[in-house]
């Protein structure tokens, strides 16, 4: 080639993915892999308000020590739902079902999933399972913890267990059917010439994604509807009356849970490394090792769960195997974060938001990590676990990193979706406002985490004041800093200028073709013959008119567009 | 298609085959041997029965190396959820063994 | 526009869905997705099975004692039936690939029919349970898990529960909430079995199947073996294990 | 408690703190390390190799596999530093010391009822000496509750239907937080209170001072009468048609089904609630179930009540050990109604 071959649509005949149907039926029968992703992200970022809301009276309530805004059964709630609705119906699908579902098929060069109505059938569950639950708070709520504690939440709590259950339930379904259709999908489809280590890093992390749905989520449902009739019919196998042991339920729930922070961990590590790459043009440093390292953590997830009952009366020896284990499951997640900083050795790296959003990604996905390994080493967990120290931790990991390279993703495609820019400033300006807002929100809680605040404390020890009162300071920096891109997107759907088919000038699948793509994707089944991250060579690159010849719309704006 | 398709005789065999695990295993129940003997005789028998489904019914023994794989990784899966549990349990002094 | 350009369709058949290149593509792709659901069915059963292996070696006596009390017979008929059933059912795949119509559907509506028996089997033994009260926790109104328990010496009465040393009615309490709980979702599971195959039943008597397109027969075939793999264990673990102790 | 916002641990007061934070520094030095690695890394490259003309393409870096291992493997031999650290405090504070005084405490939905081995019941409030060792015994009434002393750093979860146990050896008097540190309900957050950290000799006017109360140990005395334990077991547990009690704690007891184990307050509790589940060796399985009839509480005073057992000179092994002179009429041999 070496200059990238595009499978455009002729300009002729530009109709897209888009603009191909019209009509609200056009979209709920919709069996385009596309237009599904854009349903998720739809009631994704609902979800993600209403759990932002619950974060937004948690921090006010912890702004000063006696729980004078809310009662102590209101906080509980609030905490619960905040945890349940942001893992599960927020972080969970965030990245596999929008950008994930989006993606793969393109990246791959594939006309769609291989069971496009099983797509749009996982999102009317994700649905149902979502309306389900916010009936359930709307009657009254929830106030286990996201956690779902036995015989707390079979024996001891008045609220609305069973429904939330269920509706959690339901919407594990919506996981392991997205993950069924990746696993296919990346098996069966790829496009000729796209052998396995052609696959662009995006691929391989959401493949080992949903390994770790179909393999995790199975037992979280199974467990969950044990714990719902167990609460129905007043006994059940986690009961001590009975003889039954409520630490199962921890196990059974941490088989699960754990590696399900690696079904939220996994995409974002994906998403960094297309932005890492492609932002700075040079291809994956040591590509095999950050590939297999997704496998790694995908398997190794699963050996690690018990880093989560050091405390709850599990034995010393199966403490220490558990934590040996967690130790273990670092060194991926190392290798990673090295070859994404060795990638940028002698690139050319752009300041555009979504490199912004990556780099941001590497360096607090670190800090949360490392801290993971305070809570493995099981001394230290002794005394941080249950405490700030914890919470710290996973929004590091969460907010952080996923969240961060949620939205890095989110404007790095955003032209490919929508066929509009963003505003490159505001985007800038925002990103920044985020990682200040995050940090000051969250780096305080390792301290007053040590110090023995416990979590799920509605009321506090004054001495914990100058801690919660620079987190919510924090928070409401970071609570603007995620408005404000919330409002430009939106903004630029409209009123954004019309993006190129290959706005940043990149090799991969998705950009050679047009944008917003046609329904089925490319104009003829692609012929892939180069490497992933394979970048034109400099003399080519840089005569503009080779792109218009290649049917590509260039403007002369230096790439990224300007502020 | 490079389908395989069984012959007629070897599914009557593998019915056959099962319906005497079935009778093996009412038969051993009722027995009393020694120690955790009925368990094991049990349980094989319930493992050889299963495997002659996902040969022969399945068609796995014809199927490509994919299907292998994705099916023992099942099996690997739930040893792992078994193992490491009872590696609690067992320490905890749960089984007096 | 490059180079490396359409690779044209074959002559396709009918059934073939657009987003596919050729019938084995989508064929593969349809066998894979059924075993990776079934890999999601392994671990779903799982936790059930690992709960089950806990607390029968904690609670032995109490789990042989409850055991006991199922009923052999119908269990072990039921697992005839079953297998029979798995054996119609890949005489029905076997028929479609052949594509012999009439077999086809004869394999099938007998599939549905031992299916139906098993599940009817099935509410006989818990309409027993039902009866002597079984039925774990508070569960059915008006009929809490409350059996009678038989004491030592008294002659043998099938209706009332007969405790080994060691056992205690709170463990047996427990062995039969994990039953039903195994055999509540084994059985919702033949249900679903049953629908798929009676959609099935229903194209394959439009004529749908033949050698080249079976792939939905054989789908649903790998699903109904499955459920039967599940009952190969559960009939042992739940009604066997245990029983040689009830003559002692 | 004073405290100062530069504070980054709280008050080290028992003997194992000063090692958690030992721990703890270093696990923080090395996260600064390497996140300061990282991002000075980061922001050097992101500077130095800045994109400079729109259209530049960087030459390809190829993958380097000393570069790969070198860091897997320093980083890996790091983790197994904090791995073999962390887990050795752990291990060690596992085995609670013999010559530990022992503490009862019960959770409940919201409270700590904590007793002494003396008698002294309190409430939210746990007095202790400075220096000398003490073992917590805990168990909950309702759901799981967590015991966490943040100065002494620990903590373990308080579980029904089980007792767990965790130690310490307070170093500094003074008064300290005491959290429940597992959520609980409704008023989880006020499940606290404090942990009063005294002289030994001022801990023992204290204890005096309170001295009016029963002692779990005599209250367990009197519940072995009540419930008739003693017809079984004697009036000091010194056995009848029951097995000896005196000095069971700690004692290998051999089961009919042939297994042994060491008693501890699990074996002990479900003795009393189910105690045909593992039935001694040479006795009859005719002990009746007290389940439902003793509370946590009146379980944890009977099992304070048998430590304090003397074991008399003239015990009989036979009650214990497996002895084929005794006849016994184990499980099996009982005459059950045959089904077929
Ligand atoms: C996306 C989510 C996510 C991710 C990826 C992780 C990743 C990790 N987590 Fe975290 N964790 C959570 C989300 C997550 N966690 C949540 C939600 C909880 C609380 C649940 C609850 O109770 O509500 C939790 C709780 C939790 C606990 C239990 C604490 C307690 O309750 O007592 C532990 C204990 O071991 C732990 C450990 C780890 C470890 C070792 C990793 C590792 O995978 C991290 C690996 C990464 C790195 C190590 C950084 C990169 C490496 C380098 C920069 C090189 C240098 C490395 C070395 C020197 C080794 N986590
Ligand atoms: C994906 C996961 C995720 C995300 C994104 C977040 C995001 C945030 N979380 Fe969350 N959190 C959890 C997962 C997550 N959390 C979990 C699992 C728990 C444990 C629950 C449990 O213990 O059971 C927890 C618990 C938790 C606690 C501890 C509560 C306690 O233990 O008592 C706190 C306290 O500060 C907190 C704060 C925050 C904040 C400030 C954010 C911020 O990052 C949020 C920022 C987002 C916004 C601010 C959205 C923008 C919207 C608005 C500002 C609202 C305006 C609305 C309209 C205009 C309609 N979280
Ligand atoms: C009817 C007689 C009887 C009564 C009443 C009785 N026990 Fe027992 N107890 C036994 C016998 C017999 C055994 C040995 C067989 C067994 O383990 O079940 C035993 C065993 C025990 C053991 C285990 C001892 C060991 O050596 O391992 C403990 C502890 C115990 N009893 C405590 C109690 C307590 C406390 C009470 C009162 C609340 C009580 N018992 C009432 C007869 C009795
Ligand atoms: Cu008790 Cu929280
Ligand atoms: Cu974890």
């Amino acid at each position: 080639m070496k200059e990238f071959e595009t499978f455009e649509t002729p300009t002729a005949a530009r109709v897209n993915y888009l603009n191909a149907e019209y009509g609200l039926k056009s979209w709920l029968l919709t069996k385009d892999h596309k237009r599904i992703a854009l349903l998720y992200l739809g009631s994704i970022s609902v979800f993600f308000f209403i759990g932002g809301l619950y974060a937004l009276f948690i921090r006010l309530e912890l702004l000063t020590p006696q729980g004078d805004l809310l009662s102590s059964t209101t906080y509980n709630k609030v905490f619960t739902q905040h945890g349940i609705i942001m893992i599960f119906f927020f972080l969970i699908p965030s990245i596999p079902a929008t950008l994930g579902n989006f993606l793969v098929p393109m990246m791959i060069g594939a006309k769609d999933l291989a069971f496009p109505r099983i797509n749009l059938l996982s999102w009317y569950i994700y649905l149902l399972g979502g309306i389900v639950t916010i009936w359930a708070l709307l009657a009254g709520g929830v106030d286990t913890g996201w956690t779902f504690y036995a015989p707390y939440s079979t024996t001891f709590s008045n609220s609305y267990v069973v429904a939330t259950g269920v509706g959690v339930f339901i919407s594990g379904f919506s996981s392991i059917l997205t993950g069924l259709n990746f696993i296919v999908t990346i098996h069966t489809m790829r496009a000729p010439g796209m052998t396995w280590f052609r696959l662009p890093l995006f691929i391989w992390s959401h493949y080992a994604t949903s390994l770790i749905m179909i393999l995790g989520t199975p037992v979280i449902a199974i467990t969950i509807l044990l714990l719902a009739f167990e609460r129905i019919s007043h006994v059940g196998i986690f009961d001590p009356a009975n003889g039954g042991d409520p630490v199962l339920f921890q196990h059974l729930f941490w088989f699960y849970s754990h590696p399900a922070v690696y079904i939220m961990v996994l995409p974002a590590m994906g998403v960094t490394s297309e932005l890492i790459a492609n932002f700075s043009r040079k291809n994956v440093f040591g590509y095999k090792f950050v590939a297999f390292s997704s496998l790694a953590i995908a398997v190794f997830g699963f050996l690690v769960w018990g880093h989560h009952l050091f405390v709850a009366s599990q034995s010393v020896y199966a403490g220490m195997i558990f934590s040996f284990l967690s130790f273990a499951v670092a060194i991926p997640s190392a290798i990673k974060v090295f070859n994404w900083t060795a990638t940028l050795f002698k690139g050319s790296i752009s300041y555009d938001t979504p490199m912004l959003y990556g780099l941001g990604f590497i360096g607090l996905f670190t800090v949360g990590g490392m801290t993971g390994l305070f809570l493995a080493s099981l001394a230290v967990d002794v005394h941080v676990s249950d405490t700030y120290f914890v919470v710290a931790h996973f929004h590091y990991i969460m907010v952080g990193g996923t969240l961060l390279a949620y939205l890095g993703g989110l404007h790095y495609w955003w032209p490919k979706i929508t066929g509009r820019m963003y505003p490159e400033g505001w985007g800038r300006f925002s990103a920044l406002v985020v990682f200040v807002g995050f940090n000051l929100t969250f780096l305080p809680q390792f301290v007053a985490g040590y110090l023995g605040m416990p979590r799920r404390y509605h009321a506090y020890p004054p001495e914990f004041q100058v801690f919660n009162v620079l987190s919510t300071a924090g928070a409401s920096v970071l609570g603007v800093g995620l408005i404000i891109p919330f409002v430009y997107l939106l903004w630029s759907m409209r009123y954004g200028k019309h993006a190129e088919a290959n706005p940043w000038h990149l090799p991969g699948l998705e950009w050679r073709t047009s944008s917003p793509p046609p329904t089925e994707n490319f104009f003829a089944t692609p012929v892939v013959t180069w490497e992933a991250y394979e970048f034109a060579p400099p003399e080519e690159m840089q005569v503009i008119g080779k792109f218009r010849e290649a049917g590509l719309e260039v403007t002369d704006a230096p790439i990224g567009g300007q502020p | 298609m490079s389908e395989h398709i069984v012959s007629l005789r070897v599914y009557v065999t593998i019915f056959l085959a099962l319906m005497a695990g079935t009778a093996l295993t009412v038969w051993a129940g009722l027995q009393d041997f020694p120690g955790q003997l009925n368990v094991i005789i049990a349980m094989t028998i319930a493992v050889v029965k299963a495997t002659l489904v996902v040969l022969y019914f399945m068609h796995v023994r014809y199927s490509s190396r994919l299907i292998w794989v994705v099916f023992t990784s099942a099996l690997f899966w739930l040893a792992i959820l078994f193992t490491f549990t009872f590696s609690d349990y067992w320490t905890r002094g749960w089984f007096q063994i | 526009m490059a180079e490396g350009l359409a690779i044209e369709h074959e002559v396709s058949h009918p059934a073939l869905q657009h987003h596919f290149e050729n019938m084995e593509q989508q064929r593969e792709a349809g066998a894979l997705g059924m075993w990776v659901f079934l890999v999601t069915e392994i671990m779903f059963f799982g936790g059930m099975f690992l709960a089950y292996t806990l607390y029968r070696t904690q609670y032995p006596a109490a789990f042989a004692s409850a055991s006991n009390h199922l009923d052999l017979t119908l269990g072990a008929v039921n697992t005839v039936v079953l297998i029979l059933s798995s054996f119609t059912m890949a005489l029905a795949v076997y028929s479609a690939q052949l594509g012999r119509r009439r077999n086809q559907i004869i394999c099938l509506l007998a599939t549905i029919t031992l299916g139906l028996t098993f599940l009817g089997i099935k509410a006989v033994e818990y309409h027993d349970k039902y009866e002597d009260s079984l039925i774990p926790g508070r569960l059915i109104p008006g009929r809490p898990f409350n059996p009678e328990v038989q004491e030592h010496g008294t002659p043998y009465d099938k209706h009332k529960l007969h405790l080994l040393p060691g056992a205690t009615v709170k463990n047996v309490e427990m062995f039969y909430w994990i039953y039903f709980a195994m055999t509540g979702m084994h059985a919702i599971h033949m249900i679903i079995g049953v629908g798929l195959l009676s959609v099935i039943l229903f194209f394959a008597w439009r004529g749908r199947y033949g050698p080249e397109y079976h792939n939905p027969v054989e789908i649903s075939g790998l699903y109904w073996h499955f459920v039967d793999i599940i009952w190969i264990f559960l009939f042992p673990l739940l009604y066997l294990l245990g029983r040689h102790l009830e003559h002692l | 408690m004073q405290t100062s916002w530069i504070q980054f641990a709280p008050e080290s007061a028992s003997t194992v703190s000063g090692k958690v934070d030992a721990l703890y520094f270093y696990l923080s030095g090395v996260t600064l390390f390497f996140t300061l690695l990282i991002s000075g890394v980061i922001i050097f490259f992101v500077i130095k190799y800045r994109r400079r003309t729109p259209f530049e393409i960087p030459q390809p870096v190829a993958g380097s596999h000393r570069l790969e291992a070198l860091w897997s493997v320093i980083p890996f031999l790091i983790a197994m530093s904090m791995f073999v650290w962390g887990a050795q405090i752990y291990f060690e504070n596992s085995r609670p010391p013999k010559n530990a005084n022992e503490i009862y405490v019960v959770g409940k939905q919201w409270m700590w009822k904590i007793q002494h081995s003396t008698g002294q019941r309190e409430i939210n409030e746990l007095h202790v000496p400075a220096g000398r060792k003490i073992r917590l015994i805990m168990t909950s009434e309702d759901t799981i509750h967590d015991f966490f002393i943040p100065a002494f750093r620990i903590k373990a979860d308080v579980l029904p239907g089980k007792y767990t146990t965790q130690w310490f050896e307070a170093t500094k008097p003074g008064t300290y937080h005491l959290f429940c540190a597992e959520y609980c309900g409704m008023n989880h957050s006020g499940m606290i209170g404090s942990v009063v950290v005294m002289q030994p000799s001022d801990f023992d006017n204290w204890l005096s001072g309170n001295a009016s109360q029963q002692s779990p140990a005599v209250a367990g005395q009197q519940l072995f009468q009540s419930l008739g334990c003693v017809s079984c077991h004697g009036a000091n547990g010194e056995g009848g048609r029951g097995p000896t009690l005196a000095g069971l704690f700690g004692r290998k007891v051999f089961l009919t089904n042939g297994q042994t184990l060491v008693a501890d307050e699990a074996y002990v509790r479900e003795s009393i609630e189910n105690p045909s589940a593992k039935v001694v060796n040479g006795f009859n399985p005719i002990m009746p179930t007290f389940q439902g009839q003793v509370t946590p509480e009146q379980l944890i005073q009977i099992m304070s009540f048998i430590k304090s057992l003397q074991v008399s000179g003239a015990q009989t092994p036979a009650a214990t050990a497996p002895s084929p002179t005794v006849q016994a009429p184990g499980a099996k041999a009982t005459p059950q109604p045959n089904r077929q």
